[in-house]
C-alpha cells in the first residue's frame, strides 16, 4: 500500500565515498547551470535574446538531483520544463544545446524554430516541452509504455513541475494514467512558492502538495528541496522503486524561486523576508559549504572548477553565436513528414 | 457477404495490430467491450495486452499516445465520439501537430473520431470536426464516404507518419455495405469523382457525398446531369480535381456538415475562386449545417444539417444563376 | 485542518420523528425516480424515445439524500449528471420537466433543442449538463462565486459525479478552485464500480477515492452508497459545514450501477456476483424494507404511495407525449442572446 | 497624454467594473501583479476584491465564469495569452457557447486573449485563434485594430449578453497610441474603411490592418489606391460593408495572421465570390501566415506571418490580374 514517507528518505544509506562522489557531481551540474543560467540573463539584459529567459536559479539542486540519478544511456527519459537547466544538463543534454537555443542557431535542435526551454531531443530521452504545463507527464507516460510494449520496464521517466502546475487538468491526468498503469514515472514537484506572481495559497489548499500523492495511488517523498543531500536521497529511491516496478512516485521539495518568473520581471511581489524563511536559501551556496566543510573539495580545487565551468560555458555561447541564423528562404514552410501530403510551401530545391 | 463501414473500420485495424507490432490501440471501454460503438470488437482477445482500456482522460490518452509514438510506436486512440475530443484538443493542436516540425521526431497517431450527426444525439454526440483540426498545420484529415476508403484511408492513416484525425461518420457505420474489402484504394490526397456530371459540381465529403448523390439522383430525373466531388480527405484538399470538375461544370456547390463559419466549404470555394476563377459561370455556392448547435430534436436535428433535399434544392438554385 | 471521518458521519444525531420524516421524504423521491426512469426505459425499447437513455438505478438513495437536503428556494444549487434523476426530482425539478425533455416537447425547458438527462433550469439552481464530465463542477463553483458577490455565503450547491468523471482534468481543476476558494461545494461522487464497460481498475489506483480530499484540502466521507441513512446522515453534515462555511465536502459513495451503462447496453461485462458483495445490493427495497420495519409507513400507505406515484408518472409522460415537437419552421436558427449581431437565420415573424 | 492600446483595455475594464457591480475579473495573475502584461495594473486596489487571481486551470476559469454569469455577473477573463485558450477550449465551445441556446439563459462573459505574433515568442504564445472561435455558433469574436476599438469594443463586449472572444493584438500593446479615449464608436458588428480606395480592396483585422496600411502608402507611391477594410469583428463579419467596398474596387485580398487553411480568409472571399461575384474584375485572392506552427526566430517569424512588404506584393500580383 503506497504511503507517504516523512522528510528523509528511507533508502540505505549509501556509503561515504559513494555519497561524496554523488554529491560532487551533482554540485558540478548545479554550478554549471547556474554559470550557464547567469551568462544567458547577462545576453538578456544585453538585448541579445528575444523571447523569454526563465531561470533555475535555487532550484538546481532539486532539479540535478532528478536529472543525474536518470540513466540516458540505459533509456531513461527527462521531461524537464522552464527551471530545470541542472537536470537537463545533468541528464546528458550538452550544453550546446542548450546554448543554441536560447540564441537560436540554425544547428541548434529546434533549429530557431522553438527557443529557450522548449528544446528537446525526444530520441535521446528528452521530450521538447510545450508551453501548456502539466501537458509533458502524459507524453512521458507514452514513452514509457513504448518501452514496456517493448519488454523494458527497467527504465524511468522522471518528468518535473511547479507548484502552478499542479492545478491543471493535464496533470491529473497525467499522474493518474501513470498510476492506474503503474508506469515507472517520477514526478517531481518544485514548489517554489509562487506561480509567476501568485502565492501558493491561490494554487492549492492542502497543506503540502505531497498530500496528493496517496489520493493517486503514489508514493509520496515530502523534501527541503534546497538540500542538496534531501534531494539526492529521495531521488535515489523514488527512482530505484519506480525502476523495480512500484510504480509512480511523487517528490515534493519545498524550495523558493530566486529569481524573477522570467528575466523581464523584477518578482517585487515576493516578500523579501522568504529568503530568511524555512526553504528560502539558495542551495548552491549551501551545497558549496557544505563540499568545503566536508573537505569534499579543496578551495583550490573549487575555484579551478569555477573558472572551467566559467571557460565552457563563455565557449559554447560564444560558438552558438557565431553559428548561422535560420534562413527563411532555405526553410521548408510546411510542417508534415508525409512531405506529398503537405500543403505548405515546400522547399525550392 | 456485405462489410459494412464499421467492419471496414475494425478489420483494417485488425490488419493494422496483425502487421506491425508497433501499433496499439488506446481509449475508452476499447478492449473486452470492443468499444461504444463496437469498433474494436473482438481485437483485445486477439492482440493481447494491445488494445487497452483508458480512463476517461482524453488530454492524457492523446499525450501519452504522442509520447509513444516519438518511441516509434503508431498507436490508434480511439475517441467515444468526436465530441469529446475537445478535452484532448490541446495535446492534438499544440503537442502532436508541432513535434515533427519543432523536433524533427516523427508522431505517428491516428485519433479515431466517431463524427457527425445522428437522431436523437444532440449538441454533445454529433460534431463533426474537420474543419476545427483542419485549420492546424501538422494535422492529417481524412473524412472517409465509403466503405472502401473507411478501411483503405485507415490502414494508411496508421502507416503515415503524421497524426491523423480520422472522421468516421456514425451515420454510415451500420448501413453503408460494400462486398468486399478494397485491395487498392486512390491516394490518401486524391478526391474522387463519386458522379459525373456536367451541370454542375458538389463537392463534399463523409455522409455528406451520399446526400449529394441522392440530390444528383433527384436532379437527373430532372435533366441535370451534377458531378459530386468526394474530397476523402479535408486536409489536404485535393484542388486539383476540384478545379477539373468545376472546369467541366463551370458551378460549384460545396456541402459541408460543419458549423457555417469558416471551414471546409469556406476553403474549397475560396480556392476554386482564388484558383479557377475563369472557369466559374455562376457564383459559388455553400452549404453548411446551421449556426446553432446540434439540435437533439429529429423534426430540428434534419433541418440543421444539409439534406439531399436542400442540397438539390440549393442546387437547383445555382444552376440557374 | 480537513480530514477524512469514517463511514457515518459524526454530526449530532437528528431526534427520531426528523429521522423518519427525512427517510420517508428521501424514500418517495427514490420511488418517483425509479418509477419514472422504468417507464422512460420502456418507451424507449418501445422505440418512443430517440437518443439515450441512462438510469440511475441503485444510486436513487445517494443522489436524492444529496438533492432533498439542498434548498431550492434558499439558492441552493443541484448539478446532476446522468444518474441523478432522484436527486434532480428531490431538489426541485418538476417531473413534468423530465418527462418533457425525454420526449422532445418543444414545451419542454430544453424546447428539444437538447434532451433527456441534459435538462436544467439555471435560474432556479439546475445547471443544464453538458456531457463533458467533470465540466459541470466549475460552473456550480462559479454560481456560488457569484452568489458571495451579492453577499449571500449560505447557500450551497451540491454537484455530482462518477468513478469515471474524477479521472478528467476538469473534476480536479473544478475542486481545487473550489477548495482555493473556499466555496461551499458539495461533490458526490458515486463509485458505482464501472464506467460504462470499464472497471474502477482502470480508472483510479487509489484505495477510495475519498483518499484525494485530503490533497485538496477538502473534508471527505466515505460511505455505503446503498444505504440511505448513511447517505443522509452524511450529506446532511457536508451541507452543514459547506453552509457553515468550512468550505467543499467531497462525499464518496459506493454503490453498484444497477443497469446498463445506457439502455443500449445489457451490460453483460458485470460480473454477476457483484450485486451480493458489499455495496451491490438494491438501495430502494433496502430503504423500503427498513420503512416497514420500523413501522415508518404501513404496508398500506406504501401501496397507495405507489399507486399514487405511478399515477403521477403517467399522467406526466402522458402530458409529454400529447404536446406538440418542436417546429423546425419556427425556429430561431441563430444562438445568440443579442439578436442583432447573429449570423444565423433570424426567424421568419 | 497619450493612451496606448492596452491603457485602452485596462480603461475599459476599469469603467466597466465601475459602472457595474456584476463585472468582475478573472484570470492568472490579474490582481495585485496586475497581469501578465498589465492590463489589469491597479484594478484590484481601485475595486478591492473583484479582481481575483486564478490558479493554472483555464477550464475551471471558465467554467467558473459560465456560472457566474448564469447568475448575472458579467465576468471578464483574461487568459495569459490566447494559445492558454485551448485548456479553456471545452468549456468555451461546448459550455459557454451552447449555454443561451440550450436554456434560455444569456451567458455573458468577455474572455480576453492577448493574441498574435511577436518576436521570439514562438508557437506556444504567438497564436491568432479568431477563426477558430468564430467557427462555433454562440460565440462573438471582436478583433480590434485600433485604440479606439480596444476600448469602446471591449466595453461593448462585457455590456452583451453573450460570450465575446475578445483577440488583443499582443504588438498593438504598447506601440499604438490615441490622444484619448473616444466618446463613441462605430457599433460591434459593422466593419470600418481604414483608408478609402478604388483599385483593389484588402480586409484585415487586428495586427494586420497595419501591415495593410503601410502596404497600401507603399502602393499609393506607385499610383495604386488601395481600399483597406478593418473588420473589427470576425464574427460576425460585416459582409456589406466589404461588398461595397469591392463594388468600388473590383478586386479582393483578404489578409490574416491565421494559419492558412478556412479561417478568415476563406469566410470572406467566399462570402464576397459567393454574393458579390459579379462585382469582381478579378480572382479574390488570400494571404495568412504560412502552414506550420509559429516559429520561435525573428527570422523566420517574419517570413511566417504577412507584413505589408507580402501584402503589397500580393496586391500588386492581384491589381495585374
Ligand atoms: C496551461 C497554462 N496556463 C498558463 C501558462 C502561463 N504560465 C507560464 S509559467 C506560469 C507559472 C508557473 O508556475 P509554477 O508551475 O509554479 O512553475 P514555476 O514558474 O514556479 O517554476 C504560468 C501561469 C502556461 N504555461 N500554461
Ligand atoms: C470527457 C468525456 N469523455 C467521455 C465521455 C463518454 N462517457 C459518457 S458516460 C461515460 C462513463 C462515465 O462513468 P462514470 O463517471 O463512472 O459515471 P457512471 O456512468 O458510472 O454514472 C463515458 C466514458 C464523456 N461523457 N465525457
Ligand atoms: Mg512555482
Ligand atoms: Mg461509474
Amino acid at each position: 500500500m503506497p504511503h507517504t514517507t516523512p522528510s528523509v528518505a528511507s533508502a540505505a544509506s549509501v556509503d561515504a565515498e559513494k555519497n561524496r562522489e554523488r554529491f560532487v557531481s551533482a554540485f558540478r551540474w548545479m554550478l554549471l547551470a547556474r554559470t550557464f543560467e547567469d551568462k544567458i540573463a547577462a545576453l538578456y539584459r544585453a538585448g541579445k535574446i528575444v523571447g523569454g529567459v526563465y531561470l533555475g536559479r535555487g532550484q538546481e539542486a532539486f532539479s540535478a538531483a532528478l536529472g543525474m540519478q536518470l540513466d540516458q544511456k540505459h533509456g531513461d527519459v527527462f521531461a524537464g520544463l522552464i527551471r530545470d537547466q541542472a537536470g537537463r544538463m545533468a541528464f546528458g543534454e550538452p550544453l550546446l544545446d542548450s546554448a543554441r537555443t536560447y540564441l537560436g542557431s540554425a544547428e541548434g535542435p529546434m533549429r530557431g524554430r522553438d527557443g529557450n526551454i522548449h528544446r528537446g531531443r525526444p530520441l535521446r530521452g528528452m521530450p521538447a516541452m510545450i508551453s501548456h504545463l502539466g501537458a509533458m507527464i502524459s507524453v512521458v507516460n507514452g514513452m514509457l509504455m513504448a518501452k514496456r510494449f517493448r519488454g523494458r520496464t527497467d527504465v524511468v521517466g522522471g518528468a518535473t513541475i511547479g507548484d502552478g502546475g499542479t492545478s491543471t487538468g493535464a496533470f491529473h491526468e497525467g499522474l493518474n494514467q501513470a498510476a492506474v498503469e503503474r508506469l515507472p514515472l517520477v514526478v517531481a514537484v518544485a514548489d517554489n512558492q509562487f506561480a509567476y506572481s501568485t502565492a501558493t495559497e491561490h494554487q492549492y489548499a492542502c497543506e503540502n502538495l505531497v498530500d496528493r500523492a496517496i489520493g493517486y495511488g503514489v508514493r509520496g517523498y515530502r523534501i527541503d528541496g534546497t538540500d542538496l543531500e534531501a534531494c539526492l536521497e529521495a531521488f535515489a529511491e523514488a527512482i530505484e522503486r519506480a525502476r523495480r516496478g512500484e510504480g509512480p512516485q511523487m517528490v515534493v521539495g519545498k524550495l523558493l524561486r530566486l529569481a524573477g518568473h522570467g528575466e523581464h520581471d523584477d518578482a517585487r511581489y515576493i516578500p523579501p523576508d522568504l529568503r530568511d524563511k524555512p526553504f528560502g536559501g539558495d542551495c548552491l551556496p549551501l551545497a558549496r559549504e557544505r563540499l568545503l566543510d566536508e573537505k569534499w573539495l579543496s578551495q583550490d580545487e573549487l575555484d579551478e572548477l569555477v573558472t572551467t565551468t566559467q571557460e565552457s560555458v563563455d565557449e559554447a555561447v560564444a560558438r552558438a553565436q557565431s553559428e548561422p541564423d535560420p534562413n527563411p528562404f532555405r526553410e521548408s514552410w510546411h510542417a508534415l513528414a508525409t512531405k506529398h501530403l503537405a500543403e505548405g510551401t515546400l522547399p525550392a530545391d | 457477404m456485405a462489410i459494412t463501414y464499421l467492419d471496414a473500420i475494425r478489420e483494417a485495424q485488425s490488419r493494422a495490430l496483425e502487421e506491425d507490432e508497433n501499433v496499439y490501440i488506446y481509449g475508452q471501454d476499447v478492449a473486452a467491450f470492443g468499444g461504444a460503438f463496437k469498433a474494436t470488437k473482438g481485437l483485445s482477445e486477439r492482440f493481447p495486452g494491445r488494445v487497452i482500456d483508458a480512463p476517461i482522460s482524453e488530454d492524457a490518452i492523446v499525450g501519452s499516445a504522442v509520447g509513444a509514438a516519438i518511441e516509434g510506436m503508431r498507436p490508434i486512440i480511439e475517441m467515444q465520439f468526436a465530441d469529446f475530443s475537445s478535452i484532448g484538443f490541446n495535446q492534438i493542436i499544440n503537442q502532436s501537430a508541432t513535434q515533427f516540425w519543432r523536433t524533427g521526431v516523427p508522431c505517428p497517431i491516428t485519433i479515431r473520431l466517431p463524427s457527425g450527426g445522428t437522431e436523437g444525439s444532440g449538441p454533445f454526440h454529433s460534431q463533426s470536426l474537420e474543419s476545427i483540426y483542419a485549420h492546424y498545420p501538422g494535422l492529417i484529415v481524412m473524412t472517409p464516404a465509403t466503405v472502401e476508403d473507411a478501411y483503405g484511408m485507415l490502414l494508411e492513416a496508421i502507416r503515415i507518419d503524421d497524426p491523423v484525425i480520422f472522421c468516421e461518420h456514425k451515420l454510415l457505420y451500420y448501413h453503408l455495405k460494400a462486398d468486399e474489402l478494397p485491395k487498392t484504394i486512390l491516394p490518401v490526397g486524391k478526391a474522387r469523382i463519386a458522379r459525373a456530371g456536367r451541370h454542375a459540381t458538389v463537392v463534399a465529403c463523409s455522409a455528406m457525398v451520399h446526400e449529394a448523390l441522392r440530390a444528383a439522383r433527384e436532379l437527373a430525373e430532372e435533366g441535370w446531369q451534377i458531378e459530386v466531388v468526394d474530397l476523402r480527405s479535408a486536409k489536404p484538399i485535393d484542388t486539383d480535381t476540384i478545379l477539373a470538375s468545376v472546369a467541366r461544370t463551370g458551378r460549384l456547390l460545396a456541402v459541408s456538415e460543419s458549423f457555417p463559419w469558416g471551414g471546409l466549404t469556406a476553403e474549397v470555394v475560396s480556392r476554386v475562386s482564388a484558383e479557377g476563377f475563369h472557369l466559374l459561370d455562376a457564383p459559388p455556392q455553400r452549404l453548411n449545417s446551421k449556426d446553432t448547435p446540434i439540435p437533439y430534436h429529429p423534426n430540428l436535428w434534419r433541418a440543421h444539417r444539409p439534406t439531399w433535399q436542400t442540397i438539390a434544392a440549393a442546387t437547383r438554385n445555382l444552376i440557374q444563376l
